[in-house]
């Protein structure tokens, strides 16, 4: 079957689609992998949920500083404009709203955007969850990358949430390996709304998901 | 990056009629008073001002209220041997006073910028300035919920600036602008300098520049006194773009 | 009539009584002049609410600096080990519980270390704080500085405020012109010890009071 | 002026057993690897730690957590490619674990070391970490209740201190620093460095002194790193007292 975009190609997207000069925060992981897609002429300044501001690419392997590590605890370099703070200045920045867009990766996003990436919920899994609400629900935006379905075909973009959620109402964009959603407020109610389709056809999207789009 | 205004006029252009109004500084430390000056120049009334007193003499703040275009002043500390304006206004029912005790107004807007909603302080527990509010008692302490107290518009003084935004504070001028800053959707910071990006030292920059969204140059007495010293922020390899003699 | 001891003198019990190496606020008025007493030897370190630590003596005239002044807008200087913050923190440091002691005037303190000392009450006053209710419930120990009577010989240590209230609970030590009361809690309630009388003896202070002393 | 340990074991006998414990650092960066090395050779036991993670591999926290000295931890992320004790410790159900999103829990703190009793935060809202929690809506938006969390004692890791215990930390190993600092009732702090009272510069302290209790001093990488650049805290005139290699 068409797998439709790699994952290089989503995180190309939503590096295209960052809005110049604004202040972002990437997630660990896959969402990491945008910061190589960003051009400089974009004046994006990356926030790290361990204090930093002005946070530049992964420190080459005979550069690393013990002291200057991002979010996953890799070691990253410093660009000129940076700043540091501590834990509670970092995350008041999340929670009041100053950072732009943060790009998380999810389990599923439902139709109202609300995001489910922290907990499988299985009954026997050790619970952990970082910074991972503080940012659902901090952002201005939030931008989620992950692959349309799962390796058995399930949907996850979905009516409602079946994983343990990790905000409510809070995804604004989904970026996923066959298209690209805009969960919009139409006034009433978040919908998603179907903006590019990649590898399917727009009525093939539609057909397979369980969600109203607009 | 902020937007770099050429003039002060020009930098509170921002401030709207009906807005509500962070304004820096303790006293005259940290005061923007060109920045003040300039909003007097200004069509903006029927403002909510948040600062610590209500105007001194003369001049800035006091000269808003004598113009009547501050509806509401939110401050801890009105009464001075000089607020005569605000007197004025206050005693002929003209201008409406939320009085704060002042550890609550810097932590209401702290808030304000954190994402906080309300918080319980203890300060004013049992105090006039409580009635009306909910209380709540916490481990056998007694507290008073507080809001949050965003602003439209901050204005606000600081040293230096770099051209990312980031700021530096002289002494205790800092006082309520880092507060201030976060606290507002739109601030404004009249510095003494705007120097590349890079001249500042992370370590010790101040306020973030995601903070800040105008930053116009002026030269004042903070300059004259700052240029006697080395600021600790400045790294030496830091050369400057624009000096308060040169810029506007 | 004997008036007791001094301001001054006041001032210098005040000083004398500051344990060594404790962080202290002095409030505007009164409060200020015990400055004047300390000892470079006790290590105090004073903190002012515009937000420093390690705060000097008064700046000389050729020599004030317009970005350093104190709670009371003086030009005030700096000395080695201080430091500087913003507003919510300096205010934090109060509320926090981590300065040992301030030092405040009163209009009255009560049996139980009720304090007024912020408002008289007078219907046509403009009100006006400060820091006043953020030192009173924010220092371990307030000390409030007094005299003990009012011109016409009315007691300002009273069973229950009359003025409009600053903190509840909160002084700890009453410094008079005839007196030092110390506000100890027994373990059911607080109450006043008189601790040192001057100028009038023990058993006057106690007769021209309506507060049962311990 | 804080107590100056000579070493690491001297340093942490203030953590009696069955104190709340908040220990610094996200991941390696800012943990106070040997204060807790040297806690684990104590007699400690019946923690409560407060930490980001929950150990990791065969070090620090993780052999307290080995050793069943900790009954409970406080932490966002305790789950880890190398958490293995801790994994262990909690199917057996002998840890608690209270798992807390990683912004409420520094600013639990921040609130425990500023006084509040308890702040509103929009983090969690509607999630299971919200569950049986206190829920407001205030201005559309709503919010979980949560209470300050304040330490018995703090252990964590600055890079100089002066004398009267002003400290100032190093790119992002500053983290939980500041924060577990004020909300502990006893902060003890290793230091590559200890300077002499006025060695560093008003301006750029990050945590004063009066947050600080007992102060070690111990050479580690971080040392080695700064001592390649120029701190924008030191003051040139500031000669040190004490170098991580002549100290303990």
């Amino acid at each position: 079957m068409n797998q439709g975009l790699s994952r290089e190609e989503i995180a190309q997207l939503v590096a295209r689609d960052i809005a110049p000069g604004t202040f972002v925060n990437l997630g660990i992981g896959q969402p990491t992998t945008v910061a190589d897609y960003l051009r400089a002429d974009q004046g994006i300044t990356l926030h790290t949920e361990n204090g930093m501001l002005g946070m530049g690419p992964q420190a080459a392997p005979d550069e690393t500083d013990p002291d200057l590590v991002n979010a996953g605890k890799v070691p990253v370099t410093e660009l000129p404009g940076a700043s540091y703070f501590h834990h509670a200045d970092s995350f008041a920045m999340m929670r009041g709203g100053h950072l732009d867009v943060c790009v998380l990766g999810a389990f599923q996003v439902s139709a109202t955007g609300g995001l489910a990436n922290w907990s499988t919920g299985e009954p026997d899994a050790i619970p952990a969850v970082g910074g991972a609400m503080d940012l659902a629900i901090g952002a201005k935006e939030v931008f989620v990358m992950m692959s349309l379905f799962t390796k058995d075909g399930t949907p996850k973009l979905v009516p409602e949430c079946t994983y343990p959620v990790t905000g409510l109402g809070c995804v604004t964009r989904v970026y996923t390996n066959y298209g690209i959603f805009h969960i919009d407020d139409d006034g009433e109610r978040r919908r998603p709304r179907l903006v590019e389709a990649y590898g399917l056809s727009a009525e093939e999207i539609h057909n397979r998901l369980d969600v109203e789009l607009v | 990056m902020p937007e770099i205004a050429e003039t002060a006029a020009e930098a509170v252009s921002a401030v709207h009629s009906g807005a509500t109004v962070l304004l820096g500084g303790f006293g005259n430390a940290g005061q923007p008073m060109e920045l003040i000056d300039a909003l007097l120049d200004s069509e903006a009334t029927d403002l909510t001002v948040v600062n610590n007193n209500a105007g001194q003499a003369d001049a800035g703040l006091a000269l808003l209220i004598k113009e009547r275009r501050v509806k509401k002043i939110i401050c801890s500390f009105p009464r001075q041997a000089d607020s005569r304006h605000f007197d004025e206004a206050y005693r002929a029912g003209e201008i409406e006073l939320e009085l704060v005790p002042q550890g609550n107004l810097a932590e209401r807007m702290r808030a304000a910028g954190a994402g906080i909603g309300a918080f319980y302080t203890p300060t004013a527990y049992g105090t006039a300035l409580a009635e009306g509010k909910e209380t709540r008692e916490i481990n056998d302490r007694n507290y008073v919920l507080e809001y949050a107290l965003p602003g439209d518009v901050a204005l606000i003084k600081a040293l230096y600036a770099d051209e990312t935004g980031n700021l530096v504070y002289r002494k205790t001028a800092r006082n309520f602008g880092p507060v201030m800053a976060a606290a507002a959707a739109h601030t404004v910071v009249q510095v003494e300098e705007l120097l590349p990006a890079g001249a500042l030292a992370p370590e010790a920059v101040v306020t973030p520049g995601l903070f800040v969204d105008t930053v116009t140059v002026i030269g004042t007495d903070s300059g004259t006194a700052a240029a006697k010293e080395h600021h600790p922020a400045l790294r030496s390899q830091g050369s400057k773009t624009t000096t308060a003699a040169e810029g506007a």
